[in-house]
């Protein structure tokens, strides 16, 4: 922590106090979810082999534990190709574009009680309206790609993530209703006080995590990028570290849905005996762990079925979780 | 209700589903480790080779020319010439194509002194064209039954 | 009506089938005829009412002096061991009517034929390359095709090598 | 990107046209299809096929009937010993070659193995297809214990050559019997799990449930063969139907099912891997004992000389009927061979049942019917 300070003073001596601040954060953040991306590629590999009944990468490094740094320098190495006819402007953006959502998210959500970078009042609605602007890029990829798998990559990709937002918000309302606040902090601190809210709201714990498997784009609901009938999706024409900005990015938006999840439901920061962060990250890794296991375990729905499902399920099911609790909530005590 | 029960089937069989892949999750792998496990190849048929009998120490190609005629796909060069004093041929150029090779077994059939058999060889690998060809003589170095006289 | 012997007395009655051109036996069938080309629709027809479907066509490039081919249709049944081999004898540049719309395998079979040897057939509806190449103009399977025209592919990549170029394996990287 | 568009009005301008494969990751091989599309649903499918054509069938006039032995399980590279044994079969009945008991029993042991073999790997790709990637692995655990079975007979692992007419070119080992049970009970202790992880699975249920529908009428203009056939509800199988081979002494059902859906076809595949099981067990335990070739290098050590005649001759493959057509001219080449390939007029039906589906079905739907490109390009 001294180190820290001592470079964020030293920053602020030629920056200003919120600037620097404001850069260490951001720095931190990147460091962390560029650690985050290499160790969930890695895990979710070798968790693949071991459902798989094999073993996953294990040349590169003890048990393969360097394969996603190969893989990256593969990428960065990997010659960066541009196909004729695309919508030039819009092609390099999307890649860049992506992720700038998900960075702004994983900004907001509260490490711990004493310290965080942000204590915003509005914080769970300003990560739900941000992580609905992912699939923008998304859709400029497809669009920009000038290829039409891409594009009904990129529709898929609108259209699932509109459907599955709704189910999303619901269910982190009913969290609200029964918390107070759309502060993410209080959100968590109220927990504490009672029991974690995925006691109190399984539906709605349920509702949210089948939303984020969709708003991942993973399976059973990888239609955007379904490789069995679309190639790649949006991203059949990116190659090299543009593809890898969106690897990056999905990875770093399950990172980013577990962690809100985790402090919807499972109480966030607390935890006995370990700091608040690490107790973050060991529930957002449990929710990802999940998340993985039925990747590897389901075949993908059908694009009606998908929409059907979101629309005919579990908005439905969410409005009525929502009736419930707020009766409960504001009828009963 | 009967649309709740179907409902509770389907999620239902969607944990089932989670068990068995769960069940795997802590069991043995079942892959082999390639470069630094070996299969057990004592069975495979890979390309072909001449066979080394025990009492002469050597093959017993007489190149007849037996197997030329039978291979489907033209992977034979063999030549040969008679020893002095001898009664029959011997091989003196014994190249497979292997590239050409479709390991049918045809030429094994038809040998007439049982002299060709699969190897177990099974990780062949090229990085030019040229080198598919295999010398089945080399293994045997200097031919003795030419020894000492210009061939 | 489903029984092979009493199927082909009926194409028999009918005059639809005609005497054979040569005397090549055929096997591995219940029944086989000769049909007449311009009575193969209607044959074709009667069979499927008979429950029989479409099974294979062979063309078979005949060295008649005259030039023929014959056609070597089997019909077969699901329920029983009935195959019915039809025989069609066709001088080589008279069109045979198609049967694509009697059968929907057909329509393949026929463009098979087609490119393969040169079988004409009327009122297909799409006489089209279906496993070579479009545009490919000759037709490999007749016994007077000897070799391939110069491809219109690059093949210096599968020029066969030679034993006499080889190199010693280790001498490369 | 655009495919052969005839001509720009021949076009509707509601509609697009998209070109999937040759070279996609669900067309199994080299399949094209020209899709022309309406959102994502199908207007028409032209399916193009070709790119594998090597001339299996011009080969076969300029080779020698053994010497064409090794072309005929590159034809179906997943059920190589089926098709391996109907070419030795048809020359055999054409020439009037004994064959021994052993080898008759032999042979329809590495092909029913084959077959589940096949099988297994049609269920793997059919969930890849799908979306679901683990089955795939199991599947090819299963099939990898099987594969190694007919190693240690043919010496190939997919490509088998043993067939020789008059027999096979290797035989069974003395432990062949045991090895072999203990892959069958394997394979029995999986049953279960692979219907706990795709049959019963509602993803799995709601994807191939209604899809894909082909009538009889259907069948019977194209031709359709095989489990397509069965799940169709017609209980046409050539074992049963023209049995050949030793397949008269052993005791088998052949599943049917009325729907005629891909999900129907994934069930009569199952239960007929436990057919196949049932067949095996029982030509394990007759297995007789003698000889497992009448002549070593029949029509190899001497050109095979065939009387003259047109033969056809059929089996049932792995994914249907397979025939033989050899005409013969007395010559010690075949005069023309032509092979029914069961996939030909499986994948021609698509044509007429892919429209008005969704491009997420003609995946489930192509998957389903399982498709072998080198055979239907022979």
């Amino acid at each position: 922590m001294t180190l820290l300070t001592g470079l964020r003073d030293w920053i602020a001596g030629f920056l200003g106090e919120f600037l620097a601040t404001w850069l260490l954060g951001a720095a931190l953040i990147m460091t962390f979810l560029a650690f985050n991306v290499l160790f969930l590629v890695l895990a979710e590999r070798k968790l693949a082999g071991h459902f798989q009944r094999r073993v996953g990468p294990m040349e590169v490094g003890p048990h393969g534990s360097l394969q996603s740094i190969a893989d990256m320098i593969k990428l960065l190495g990997k010659q960066i190709l541009t196909p004729v006819a695309t919508d030039r402007f819009v092609y390099l953006l999307a890649p860049l574009m992506v992720f700038l959502p998900t960075l702004c998210v994983a900004s907001l959500i509260p490490l711990t009680g004493a310290e965080a970078f942000a204590n915003q009042p509005y914080g769970l609605l300003v990560i739900i309206a941000l992580s609905g602007v992912t699939v923008l890029s998304i859709f400029m990829a497809g669009w920009s790609s000038n290829n039409k798998y891409a594009v009904l990559g990129g529709m898929r990709s609108v259209s699932q993530v509109i459907a599955y937002e709704i189910p999303v918000l619901l269910a982190a309302l009913s969290v609200v209703m029964i918390a107070q606040t759309t502060n993410l902090r209080q959100i968590v601190e109220a927990q504490a006080n009672t029991h974690w809210y995925v006691l109190y709201q399984p539906i709605a714990a349920l509702l949210f995590f089948i939303g984020i498997t969709a708003e991942t784009n993973r399976a059973p609901f990888d239609i955007p990028e379904a490789e069995s009938e679309l190639v790649g999706g949006f991203h059949t024409e990116y190659s090299g570290m543009r593809f890898a900005m969106f690897f990056f990015a999905e990875y770093t938006n399950m990172l980013v849905l577990g962690a809100l999840g985790a402090t919807l439901f499972l109480g966030g920061w607390l935890g006995p005996w370990l700091p608040g962060p690490v107790w973050l990250l060991l529930k957002t890794y449990a929710v990802i762990f999940v998340l993985i296991w039925v990747r590897w375990t389901f075949p993908r729905l059908r694009f009606d079925q998908l929409m059907s499902f979101a629309w005919k399920l579990l908005i439905p099911v969410a409005l009525l979780n929502l009736v419930i609790t707020a009766i409960l909530v504001h009828g009963v005590g | 209700m009967g649309y709740l029960r179907r409902f509770a089937t389907g999620a239902w069989s969607l944990v089932v589903g989670l068990k068995v892949t769960a069940n795997h999750l802590f069991r043995r792998r079942v892959t082999l480790f390639y470069p630094h496990e070996l299969p057990d190849a004592s069975h495979w048929g890979g390309p072909i080779e001449l066979v080394t009998f025990p009492a002469t120490g050597t093959h017993d190609c007489i190149a007849c020319n037996a197997c030329v005629r039978v291979c489907p796909s033209d992977c034979f060069t063999v030549e040969g010439k008679r020893p002095e004093g001898a009664k029959k041929m011997r091989a003196t150029k014994f190249l497979i194509d292997f590239s050409t090779c479709s390991l049918c077994g045809l030429c094994i059939d038809v040998c007439p002194t049982d002299t060709l058999q699969y190897s177990q060889r099974y990780d062949e690998a090229f990085y030019t064209r040229n080198e598919t060809f295999n010398d089945l003589l080399a293994p045997f170095g200097e031919d003795p039954t030419f020894a000492g006289k210009p061939t | 009506m489903a029984a092979p012997a009493e199927l082909v007395r009926l194409l028999d009655e009918r005059g639809w089938t005609a005497e054979p051109p040569t005397a090549h036996p055929m096997s591995g069938v219940s029944e086989s005829r000769w049909v007449l080309p311009e009575h193969l629709v209607a044959a074709a027809r009667a069979l499927k009412e008979a429950g029989y479907f479409y099974e294979s066509l062979t063309c078979v490039d005949r060295l008649d002096p005259q030039g023929a081919f014959e056609l070597v249709l089997t019909f077969a049944r699901w329920d029983a061991p009935a195959r019915i081999g039809v025989r069609v004898w066709t001088p080589k540049d008279t069109p045979v009517p198609s049967l694509a719309g009697v059968f929907g395998i057909a329509e393949w079979n026929e463009r098979e034929a087609w490119e393969l040897f040169g079988v004409e057939f009327s009122g297909h509806p799409k006489l089209r390359w279906l496993l070579l190449p479009d545009g490919t103009e000759f037709r490999p399977l007749l016994k007077s095709f000897t070799a391939p025209p110069p491809s219109i592919y690059d093949d210096s990549l599968t020029a066969p090598a030679s034993p006499d170029d080889r190199t010693d394996p280790d001498t490369h990287g | 990107m655009t495919a052969q568009t005839p001509t720009l009005t021949a076009e509707p301008l509601d509609t697009y046209t998209l070109n999937m494969g040759p070279q996609h990751p669900s067309t199994h091989g080299v399949l094209r299809l020209v899709l022309t599309l309406r959102g994502e649903k199908l207007v028409h499918v032209d399916p193009v096929i070709g790119y594998g054509h090597r001339g299996h069938e011009k080969m076969a006039e300029n080779r020698t009937y053994a010497q064409f032995l090794p072309n005929t399980s590159r034809q179906d590279y997943l059920s190589g010993v089926i098709y391996n044994n109907a070419w030795c079969e048809a020359v055999e009945k054409l020439a009037g070659i004994p064959v021994p008991e052993r080898a008759l029993v032999a042979r329809v042991i590495l092909a029913e193995f084959n077959r589940l073999a096949s099988h297994l790997m049609w269920i793997g790709a059919y969930l890849l297809d799908l979306g679901g990637w683990t089955p795939q692995l199991y599947t090819w655990d299963d099939r990898e214990a099987i594969l190694f079975l007919l190693e240690s007979v043919t010496g190939s692992r997919l490509t088998y050559c043993t067939g020789r007419f008059g027999g096979l070119s290797r035989d069974l080992d003395a432990d062949f019997p045991a090895r072999a049970r203990v892959v069958l009970k394997k394979l029995k202790d999986r049953w279960q799990e692979y219907e706990d992880l795709v049959e019963g699975n509602v993803i799995f249920v709601q994807r191939t449930r209604g899809v894909g529908i082909f009538t009889k009428e259907q069948c019977q203009s194209y031709g359709v063969t095989g489990s397509s056939l069965r799940a169709a509800g017609v209980a046409y199988d050539v074992r049963k139907v023209e049995p050949y081979g030793a397949y008269p002494r052993f005791q088998f059902d052949i599943p049917t099912r009325p729907e005629s859906d891909a999900f129907a076809r994934y069930w009569v595949r199952v239960q007929e891997m436990k057919q196949s099981v049932r067949i095996i067990e029982q030509a394990l335990e007759q297995l007789p004992d003698g000889p497992i070739l009448t002549e070593r290098g029949l029509g190899s050590k001497k050109r095979l000389k065939l009387p003259v005649g047109t033969q056809y001759y059929a089996v049932e493959a792995a994914r249907g009927a397979y025939g033989i057509l050899l005409v013969s001219e007395g010559g010690t080449e075949p005069y023309r061979a032509k092979f029914r390939v069961p996939s030909y007029a499986n994948l021609a039906v698509m044509q007429d049942v892919m429209p008005g589906y969704m491009v997420a079905d003609l995946v489930g739907i192509l998957g389903s019917i399982d498709v072998i490109i080198p055979e239907i390009d022979r």
